[in-house]
């Protein structure tokens, strides 16, 4: 935690988008990003994404919506949330007057409530770029989303560029047989930059009661448990795309942050580690400072794509 | 709300399964209200990968007390703990019983089955404070159910207990016995912490005697900081019966609020 | 580990296979199971199934070969072998002896070198059945297999079905968007059950040296770190399909194993669990017991499939 | 090669990072030739997920003993256990160094750096037991790193020790020091363990003195029984130079059939 110094420049650049570290919080894990504010210093971050947003109002699945499993965790949240009109009349004010990048976690139940929801929000300020949620596994049955065809992905992030006024992220779910197939659609359908990963399609069974442990039956998983193929999947993208790409998956440390910055990642986003220590994206700025002041690493995008592979 | 990374564990006690902790954190002990809870780092490693709720049992200026049963692996790496270990908690979270001065006077019923006494000693010691008129049904399967009886004597507080099996008290559950006692004596309100079961048909019951309820809800909790929206409840609300967070809104809710599963 | 009274049934019945137990141990992770005699009765089992062999020994891929992460184990063997005629000469005649299912993992470079170790296959004696394994992410560039499309897998499961005289049990990878629609490929040409999962595609980094951890840079992830994601695909292929599937994936106690029969393995295979007690496979099967007792359970083949979903 | 899942920890000593176990295990210890290593389980959940290779440090009838450096997170988890703790170990696994007694009267140096000198005390017991005449060569970077020079001493074994920063003994590499003394006396077969680049020179120094040399070689271990082919190392076999299991043709292995890695 020593030695906020700023000896270490640890600003990246998106093209689109200049952040004063690589660290962001992940969408959904970081509420709106106010339920933070006892607990760490939101600016001290390079930014969040919050939590996915629909046009309207959503419910969400039932509960149970969490279950543990060995280093992760399932979620069937199903995309619960206030509506864009709410969060641009109650949140977004409250967001707008923080120096950090507010990204918006786009989502939409086809694409036209995508489309609306760009739209919607074009018409407001204080938004850095959109995230994509094309990917989320909770909401469709057995995990069925746009991220999970070229085809689909293609049209749907070429339809939102054309509409909207701000850079767009895609976000692209691990749930394919080729990742870079779908990245390279994403890609040239203008996508700004892809991020991934969003959460493997799982299941838990209860043994005692023979039930699916999660309401919904299939939900999420996040955490330690996905790092490793996360990683992998950061590292195909990266060498395959022009544009920066947003790494995360069970991100919990600044050396974890690293690996995924060495993999490629011009950026990375913290998820489940946010609900364990809700000060766990600053530390992992702070670790990330230490370990180049350690390593005579003077400016963080150094190590950027920094792996060797001989 | 604060990160204590350094709580430290004064003293650890047992009954069987059930432990009691009495744990050196005074910023949070200062702040917490009765029906609060804290959120307990339990390993340091990811597995179990979250934090666990545990409600505030007692606070005064030192820090806290927690009650706890052994319930999975999490509850049982923390009841290994040794005095001297520290403890990593976030507290005090929540929203929790009502407990206001307008109370003086009147006369509140406490119901909690099983782990589910916890939140009620806190309760109980400040409604007194408060001179509101408490008794509180403590209801468990066993004898071995029920180890807190000696300690709400000791603080005075009036103790109806009851055992499924009708090894020590009332002989039934904890609801039937509140059930005679509403037949009896209506209290001004009744607060309650137990298994859902428990509290739903508490629920019925205070309803029909026309008794206003406050029920303190579980769920599996990602964050406890409303962030995560893993811990939801059906919930009456202005806008309608949303899924609410319970960490945040909650856990303690009225009951003409709360809507039961089948 | 008590109560080995076979009050309990245990068998299972794969149609062309009946099986004492449910138990296998999965290829890869229990040598060519003699390696295994000091530690367990190889005759507990219901099975194991035998390293991956290509018709012409292999010398696999360069250390460092393994790495661990959280919960789990990434693996770069390469399918080191001694091959199919040493196999057939030295090692098969020691468990031709044996009385439990000897199942061979078939593997090749093309579609004719599985072919070619069908055929020598079919002329040795003392095989229960042959493994297909099309889904080895350690072989060929950044993960490529057959399992990977339907369209190869059909093509490759319909010729050797052909060509064998022995049941297939085709081993699909979880690195697909659809595992059901792969499970549906393989059943259509002919194969008599499908086991899942393979590994999945992986890679850890090392921060000091920058480095990928496997010299390979990218191996299969295993043990209980993907057992969520794979349960998730045993039973999602389970109730598409008509011929028995057999589950695997981080199964590390009976419980796990009960898991994937209630979602509707009809067997399971134990992997990485061999790594860490020799003796695993066996445990498992007296937990598996255990609980059948213990919760009334006649005939383990009751709880196959028993998952209830509202 | 047994499953002990009840050996037990009677003593642990440490000289800081450095850990010198004593297990009560009979059947290990009965069974135990030098060179020979154990696979120990060092916690009970999935993290870490595999066992730990630790050569055997020294046996007898009651157990044996084990001396490691903590490298990482599972000796960590090791060096935290207490006496009267059960360990679960595997073992004795591989084949180990050349112990005959027709080498009685014939000179053998042994040549440990760090961690790499676990094996060589119950080799240099064995060995002088067999009337063979033994020097070691303990390297290390600095005194720290060479714990265990009175334990040799008290047992007389002719101990030579070196450290890299002139610390103690020998001022250089423990490579150098053997160097020196191959030019005057010249042993009947090198025996070591230690960090590649270290066993790397050495043997390279062996073979200039046509001396036979023998080196355990390490390896990320999934099993330790010959099933994962994890372990594997280039090893010159008859069929060819292939990639061989450590674990179960080695970790000891004569210096002409290795083929060192770049
Ligand atoms: C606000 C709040 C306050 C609580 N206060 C107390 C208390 O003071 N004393 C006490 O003993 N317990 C309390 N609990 C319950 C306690 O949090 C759980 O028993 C504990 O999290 C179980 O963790 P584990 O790792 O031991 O068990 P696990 O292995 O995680 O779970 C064991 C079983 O309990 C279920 N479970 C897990 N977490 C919860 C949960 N949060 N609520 C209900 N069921 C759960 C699991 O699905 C599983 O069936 C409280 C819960 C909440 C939400
Ligand atoms: C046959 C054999 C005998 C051994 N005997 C001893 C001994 O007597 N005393 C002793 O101190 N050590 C010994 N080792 C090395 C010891 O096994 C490793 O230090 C230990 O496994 C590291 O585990 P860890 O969890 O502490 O570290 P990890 O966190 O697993 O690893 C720390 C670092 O060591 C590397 N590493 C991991 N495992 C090994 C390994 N098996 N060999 C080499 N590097 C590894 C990792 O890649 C990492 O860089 C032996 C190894 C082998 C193969
Ligand atoms: C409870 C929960 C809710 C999530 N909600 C969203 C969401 O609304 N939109 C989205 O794009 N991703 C969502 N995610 C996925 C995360 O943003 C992230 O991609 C994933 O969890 C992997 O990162 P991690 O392992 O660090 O958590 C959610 C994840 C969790 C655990
Ligand atoms: C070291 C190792 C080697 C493996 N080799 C093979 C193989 O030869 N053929 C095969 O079909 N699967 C192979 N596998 C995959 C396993 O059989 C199994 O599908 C996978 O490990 C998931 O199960 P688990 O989590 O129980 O290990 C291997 C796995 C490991 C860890
Ligand atoms: S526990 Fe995370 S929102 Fe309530
Ligand atoms: S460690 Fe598994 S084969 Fe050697």
């Amino acid at each position: 935690m020593a030695g906020m110094t700023n000896k270490v420049d640890l600003s990246v650049d998106l093209g689109f988008l200049k952040l004063c570290n690589p660290v962001l919080a992940a969408s959904g894990t970081f509420g709106y990003g106010l339920e933070f504010e006892p607990y760490l210093d939101l600016e001290k971050l390079g930014g969040f994404v919050v939590k996915g947003l629909y046009f309207k109002p959503r419910d969400g699945n039932p509960p149970p919506r969490l279950v543990e499993t060995a280093s992760g965790l399932i979620n069937a949240i199903g995309l619960q949330g206030v509506g864009i009109e709410a969060f641009a009349e109650k949140v977004l004010p409250k967001l707008r007057r923080l120096r950090t990048a507010v990204i918006v976690n786009v989502c939409g139940e086809d694409d036209d409530e995508y489309a609306a929801v760009v739209e919607y929000l074009d018409g407001q300020e204080g938004i850095a770029a959109y995230e994509l949620n094309i990917s989320c596994p909770n909401v469709k049955a057995e995990g069925l989303c746009p991220a999970l065809s070229p085809r689909t992905t293609f049209d749907l992030v070429k339809r939102l560029k054309a509409a909207s006024r701000r850079p767009l992220i895609t976000k692209l779910s691990p749930n394919v047989t080729s990742i870079v197939e779908i990245a390279k659609a994403a890609e040239e359908a203008g996508s700004d930059a892809i991020a991934l990963v969003n959460t493997f399609l799982a299941m838990a069974i209860d043994l005692e009661t023979r039930r699916p442990k999660l309401r919904n039956v299939f939900g999420g998983l996040s955490g330690p448990a996905i790092k490793p193929i996360a990683l992998r999947m950061v590292y195909q993208v990266a060498s395959r795309v022009r544009v920066p790409v947003i790494g995360m998956g069970g991100i919990m440390t600044g050396a974890d942050a690293l690996e995924f910055l060495v993999a490629g990642a011009a950026a990375v986003e913290v998820g489940t580690a946010n609900f364990v220590d809700p000060d766990a994206a600053v530390r992992i700025v702070a670790e990330i400072e230490s370990w180049c002041e350690a390593h005579g690493v003077a400016a963080v995008r150094e190590v950027v794509g920094a792996i060797k592979v001989s | 709300m604060t990160i204590d990374r350094n709580a430290r564990l004064r003293d650890i006690r047992n009954w069987g399964d059930y432990f009691h902790l009495t744990i050196d954190t005074p910023d949070v002990g200062r702040e917490a209200r009765p029906g609060q809870f804290v959120m307990v780092k339990v390993g340091d490693g990811p597995i179990p990968l979250l934090r666990r709720p545990l409600s505030i049992h007692d606070a005064g200026k030192d820090g806290i007390e927690l009650f706890f049963k052994v319930s999975g692996q999490g509850t049982e790496i923390l009841s290994r703990k040794k005095p001297g270990d520290s403890l990593d908690l976030i507290g005090p979270l929540g929203k929790g019983f009502t407990v206001s001065d307008a109370m003086k006077g009147k006369r509140a019923h406490l119901v909690g089955g099983g782990r589910g006494i916890a939140p009620l000693f806190f309760l109980a010691r400040e409604l007194g404070a408060r001179g509101v008129r408490t008794a509180v049904f403590y209801g468990g399967r066993r004898l071995a159910d029920i180890p807190l009886r000696d300690k709400f004597d000791k603080a005075g507080i009036e103790l109806l207990c009851s055992t499924d099996d009708g090894s020590f008290g009332f002989a039934g559950l904890v609801t039937e016995l509140v059930g005679r006692e509403l037949a009896k004596t209506k209290p001004d309100i009744i607060h309650a912490c137990g298994p859902d079961a428990m509290m739903k048909a508490l629920a019925a019951l205070a309803a029909k005697h026309g008794v206003p309820a406050e029920f303190s809800l579980e769920s599996i909790m990602g964050c406890g900081i409303g962030a995560c929206w893993g811990c939801v409840h059906r919930i009456r609300n202005e806008s309608g019966d949303g899924w609410t967070k319970i960490c945040e809104e909650g856990p303690v809710f009225p009951g003409e609020r709360i809507l039961w599963p089948e």
